[in-house]
């Protein structure tokens, strides 16, 4: 029982002194926020997206955006591989009542409608492909929560699914490296930048927003019906 | 140009090999030879002097993502293209599903692009990628206790990357950038300021998890000694040697010379220490990736220029052999059906010839024996330390080594007439070549001067002294046992520890200024 | 202040990890820990008196900073990657010994297999 | 201004109360409300793509795979302490007659049963933190008022036997308990072997007693203790559903007889 305690009390010890070392030096260091504007001054105009982060996020630093779509595949990619190796089973139905049937009537919709905003508008206002894609999965789980997963599963066939992933990522790749083939290194020149604030400006940046809207979409669904369907005992 | 397709042709292979697994073998082979014309290309401009440097996004060199293919990046780039090669023919017979070869594809991918990278950002998406994709390597037989131990590596490896990123955050509140080469110039007009000593810290504690450093890389040991041995190799060579080189692009920036040094130090010595008491050979195994990186702190910490390229020639060598035992160690255990050593010398007439000359080779790499690989490298890291107690520690080390591997003799000998697969074969070589030729090979990296340098006559006396001496040693200590801790190895101590790291890397910055 | 949040929650979350011993809850602190980290870089970019840093050209409004928010959308997806694998490990696990205790998995796994070192010679 | 203050300040106080729960789906909730409360903050930290981000994938995604995990649809899981002749393994299967209830009932309301086999006071502890559905495997009912414990209707009469502390004199104390040694059975024998047994048992229900007796042990001085006793399963309070289904079913067993008929097999 003491040597619990001890070690609580070590534990709780070590870890104050560090998020008090960090946190005291921190601030006695007292960071200028005017030292992080060399990013103010740019922007807009070089990457035509009146929304900044979504100009930095797919135009600067198209690289890190890329790597991520890369980290959520083999996230996805892990999670079906796993889950889908235990035996194949029956699936249970969730729940069908007339409320939850009228209640996604009205929600599934209304998900379809927010994705296809944040992917199209990413650009210009809050949003972007990455939530555009997560809300339609989720929008697609109320539906299967009405409907029960089996019958989701016959209309979207996970093969098929699986296979539309991969020829998304290829486009996605495909779409990185043309300009690099080309030998226009910044990998950004594909598109004009066009007027910022109009719908068809910042350049590539509205075309990545749908395809990674896309590959996010069928990516979370894969992981949303992967764990719907397997029978753990956790 | 270069520098971009190199990662980003992998992960088009990656993706290709998934979609149609019926022609991995043909992406394989295509992928290692784009991948060795634009390796030689990049080192081609690095020879001329004019080392390639892109900005990738439309914005300029220290706002957008920088690569350059300097020494440091292209030697890790080679060593991975090496060690993708020999992985590749290693499993080339073997039915493994096509998502291996994605796995595989990414982690080298990353590989490349860790080289590259001068931005802090873009290394914690890289390092997470790799994570990810050796995680999943690792528990790919679905084992219990590799999935246990791809756990705890996830856990300590995700804790470390936070605390990487806090240690951005403060760079970035206190710099506006991200670019190591811009950093650069700020940090050194302001030496000592707390901000430096905190944000050089956290980013150092957070990549040494990844980097097997010794109180940091706890997961390493049970990851490595109970992944596939191909997984093992790759593990050990290469996704270590990430954490290694961020380490190295972080030296030129921070000033955290001594960091490295003491770092290099404890885990040289303490890897060891467990090493010795190790009788599963894929353990000793992993705990001498651990001792062997502490040879890699303490040549770049050093600082001197012989210093850092025998670090960065150590870090080669060290990826040719660890990746060469891994590989021989491991098919050895699957033929006698254990990796214990008991069961390996019981067993050792199942060894197939070419294995055991492979696995001769590679022992003799990593004891330092000339004119291998091990010897060459130690030798010009040796020239670089400045003092006498430096010295000292890594003669200890060597000593240490050749004794936890004296263990492997009785292995060594035998007769067999098992015969090991083609492909296998044909990977030995590749690996057994590179640790033979090494000395011919290094003189692309190194000036002749100091290899001819390391090949003096106190060199290789020393080295066959340690040699004899280890050997000595270990019959005198071969029947002491002696227990050591085995609690920071668990899940619920280990994350403690690497606090308690954090605190000693900024007491030694502090220190170190 | 918000950074001092951020630190406070890194340190709950490295509690949580160390102390419970149910591996869902040390996978929740895990991500506690990420999402701290990630809380302390968008608090960096935010000024006294900004806006969300969506502005048309000319606009010369103060606006927050761009690049952490950035950043940080990186971060929060590798986050979930983590969180999703390592559950699937997880159930994986406890599929096996039906516990999600980490010490009464690490107990089984040593008693299962003894993996000390077998001394020999 | 003052809203982000008391968010902020409530961020450590959500995620603190989230990680102390014992429940695994209060933590996750707990969790998910935190990330919508973070997601607050970094709205009104002018962070709105951020807050979008982490609202959908922190709060949703994240919470609904955890959630879906934890959730055992699909399976009747039942742990049990190991009990010959009622729930006990016998090579790589398990026999006896509540295992076959078990399988009756799984069968009835279309679920796969699990079985794991756990120390006695895990056995409650699981059932009590809705880890599994029922407690098999010689559980005696308990006193309603336990807890969060409830028991189902008995299907089995027995007795139970208070072991003296001491051998040598027989003066028993009625136990209201149920058995209450830890441990598997199997641990008991050792008990047995080692001549502890009366420290570490203080009453033991029939089935024990009797196969206790079968291996050797000495039952001298075993008294019964007064009252009626009988084998049910344990299950949580709360599942009330299950409860009632459990209840029919076991009406109905025994109208047709069936009941009586597995008695007749498994224990003459």
């Amino acid at each position: 029982m003491t040597r619990d305690r001890l070690r609580i009390i070590f534990a709780v010890g070590i870890i104050a002194a560090f998020v008090g070392l960090i946190g005291i030096t921190y601030i006695c260091s007292s960071p200028d926020p005017a030292d992080s504007e060399r990013y103010l001054a740019r922007a807009v105009e070089e990457t035509g997206a009146s929304n900044r982060v979504a100009g930095i996020y797919l135009n600067y630093r198209l690289l890190d955006t890329l790597l991520e779509v890369l980290v959520f595949s083999v996230a996805v990619l892990g999670v079906r591989h796993y889950l889908q190796q235990s035996e194949g089973m029956k699936l249970p139905n969730l729940s069908e009542s007339e409320v939850v049937q009228t209640a996604v009537n009205f929600l599934a919709p209304l998900a379809l409608l927010l994705c296809t905003f944040f992917a199209v508008f990413g650009h210009i206002s809050p949003g972007g492909g990455f939530a555009a894609g997560v809300i339609a999965a989720s929008g697609l789980l109320y539906v299967a929560i009405a409907h029960g997963i089996q019958a989701m599963n016959a209309q979207l066939n996970p093969v098929r699914l699986a296979l539309m992933e991969k020829v998304i990522l290829l486009v996605l790749l495909a779409f990185v490296l043309a300009p690099a083939v080309a030998g226009r290194i910044p990998l950004t020149e594909l598109l004009p930048t066009g007027t910022p604030g109009k719908l068809l400006s910042g350049g590539s940046i509205l075309v990545y927003n749908i395809l990674i809207a896309m590959k996010v979409f069928v990516g979370a669904w894969a992981v949303i019906a992967a764990f719907a369907q397997h029978r753990g005992e956790l | 140009m270069p520098l971009i397709l190199l990662p980003l042709l992998r992960f088009v292979f990656a993706t290709l090999t998934i979609s149609f697994a019926r022609a991995r073998k043909l992406f394989t082979i295509l992928s290692h030879i784009i991948d060795a014309a634009l390796l030689s290309q990049l080192a081609l401009m690095l020879v001329r002097g004019t080392p390639e440097m892109v900005s990738v996004g439309g914005a300029p060199a220290g706002i957008g993502i920088s690569l350059i293919g300097d020494q440091v990046g292209l030697t890790f780039a080679v060593l991975a293209w090496v060690l993708s090669a020999a992985v590749s023919a290693y499993t080339w017979q073997d039915k493994l599903r096509p998502y291996f070869f994605l796995l595989l594809n990414l982690l080298i991918g990353s590989c490349y692009a860790l080289s590259f990278t001068t931005d802090l950002f873009n290394a914690y998406l890289l390092f997470e990628l790799s994570t990810l994709a050796s995680f999943l390597l690792v528990g790919y037989q679905r084992q219990p206790r590799q999935i246990w131990a791809s756990l705890h590596y996830l856990v300590l490896s995700s804790l470390g990357m936070s605390i990487f990123l806090l240690g951005i955050g403060v760079v970035y509140a206190h710099c506006g950038c991200l670019d190591l080469t811009v950093l650069k110039t700020i940090v050194k007009a302001s030496p000592g300021e707390s901000w430096v000593l905190l944000a050089g810290a956290l980013l150092v504690a957070g990549i040494a998890v990844k980097a097997g450093v010794f109180v940091f890389s706890l997961w390493l040991p049970a990851a490595h000694a109970r992944a596939m041995p191909a997984v093992s190799a790759l593990l050990s060579g290469l996704v270590i040697k990430m954490g290694v080189v961020g380490l190295f692009r972080l030296g030129d920036v921070f000033p955290i010379d001594l960091t490295l040094i003491v770092l290099g130090a404890i885990t040289g010595i303490l890897g060891i220490v467990y090493a010795l008491n190790s009788y599963d050979i894929k353990r000793l195994l992993a705990f001498h990736t651990l001792s062997q990186i502490g040879y890699i702190l303490i040549g770049f910490g050093a600082a001197t220029e012989a210093g850092r390229l025998g670090a960065l020639s150590y870090e080669v060598a060290h990826g040719l052999f660890k990746a060469l035992l891994f590989l021989t160690i491991g098919e050895a255990a699957a033929r006698a059906g254990g990796s214990d050593l008991k069961t390996l010398i019981e067993n050792k007439h199942k060894i197939p010839r070419g294995t055991r000359i492979a696995l001769i080779i590679a022992v003799l790499g990593i004891i330092g024996l000339p004119p291998l690989a091990g010897f060459d490298a130690k030798a010009i890291l040796e020239d670089g330390l400045p003092t006498m107690f430096l010295h000292l520690i890594v003669l200890l080390m060597s000593v240490g080594t050749v004794v936890s591997f004296a263990k492997l003799a009785p292995v060594l000998f035998a007769s067999s007439t098992h015969r090991a697969s083609r492909s296998r074969v044909l990977s030995y070589a590749w690996l057994g070549g590179g640790i033979i030729l090494f000395w011919p090979l290094s003189l692309l990296l190194v000036s002749p001067a100091i290899t001819l340098h390391a090949y003096s006559g106190l060199h290789i006396i020393e080295a066959l002294v340690v040699i004899a001496v280890g050997g000595a040693l270990y019959f005198l200590i071969r029947k002491r046992r002696f227990r050591l801790p085995s609690e920071i190895f668990r899940l619920e101590t280990s994350p403690l520890i690497i606090l308690i790291g954090f605190f000693l890397i900024y007491a030694l910055m502090i220190l170190g200024q | 202040m918000a950074a001092i949040i951020a630190f406070v929650l890194f340190g709950i979350g490295v509690v949580a990890l160390v102390l419970r011993r149910d591996l869902v809850i040390k996978l929740l602190a895990l991500g506690l820990i990420n999402a701290a980290s990630i809380l302390f870089l968008v608090s960096i970019g935010d000024r006294p008196g900004a806006r969300a840093p969506i502005q048309l050209p000319g606009d010369l409004g103060i606006v927050a900073d761009p690049l952490p928010q950035a950043l940080v959308l990186s971060a929060i997806v590798v986050n979930f990657a983590i969180l999703a694998l390592a559950l699937v490990f997880v159930m994986i696990l406890v599929e096996r010994y039906h516990t999600t205790d980490s010490i009464r998995i690490e107990q089984e796994m040593a008693r299962e297999a003894d993996d000390q070192e077998t001394p020999c010679l | 201004m003052i809203a982000r203050w008391i968010l902020l300040a409530l961020l450590p106080i959500v995620a603190g109360i989230a990680l102390t729960q014992t429940r695994r789906l209060s933590a996750i909730i707990g969790m998910g409300l935190f990330s919508l409360l973070l997601a607050a903050v970094y709205l009104l930290m002018h962070a709105p793509d951020v807050a979008i981000t982490e609202a959908t994938i922190g709060a949703a995604l994240v919470t609904a795979i955890y959630v879906l995990a934890i959730r055992r649809t699909g399976r009747l899981a039942v742990v049990a302490d190991e009990a010959p002749g009622l729930i006990a393994r016998e090579g790589d299967s398990i026999v006896g007659l509540e295992y076959e209830i078990l399988e009756g009932f799984a069968r009835q309301i279309g679920l796969d049963l699990s079985v794991h086999f756990v120390p006695l006071r895990r056995v409650r502890w699981l059932v009590a933190h809705h880890e599994a559905d029922l407690g098999a495997g010689g559980m005696v009912p308990l006193d309603s008022g336990e807890g969060a414990l409830a028991s189902t209707p008995m299907h089995l009469e027995t007795g139970v036997f208070a072991f003296p502390a001491k051998r040598r004199s027989f003066n028993v104390e009625p136990i209201q308990e149920a058995p209450d040694y830890e441990g598997y059975f199997s641990e008991l024998l050792e008990h047995d072997k080692n001549g502890t047994l009366s420290t570490a048992v203080s009453s033991l229900d029939l089935a024990r007693v009797l196969s206790l007796g079968r291996i050797g042990a000495s039952l001298q001085d075993l008294g019964r203790i007064d009252g009626q006793y009988g084998y049910a399963f344990l299950i949580a309070k709360q599942r009330t559903r299950l409860q009632r289904d459990y209840a029919d079913y076991l009406t109905q067993l025994r109208a047709s007889g069936q009941l009586a008929d597995m008695i007749e097999r498994h224990f003459s």
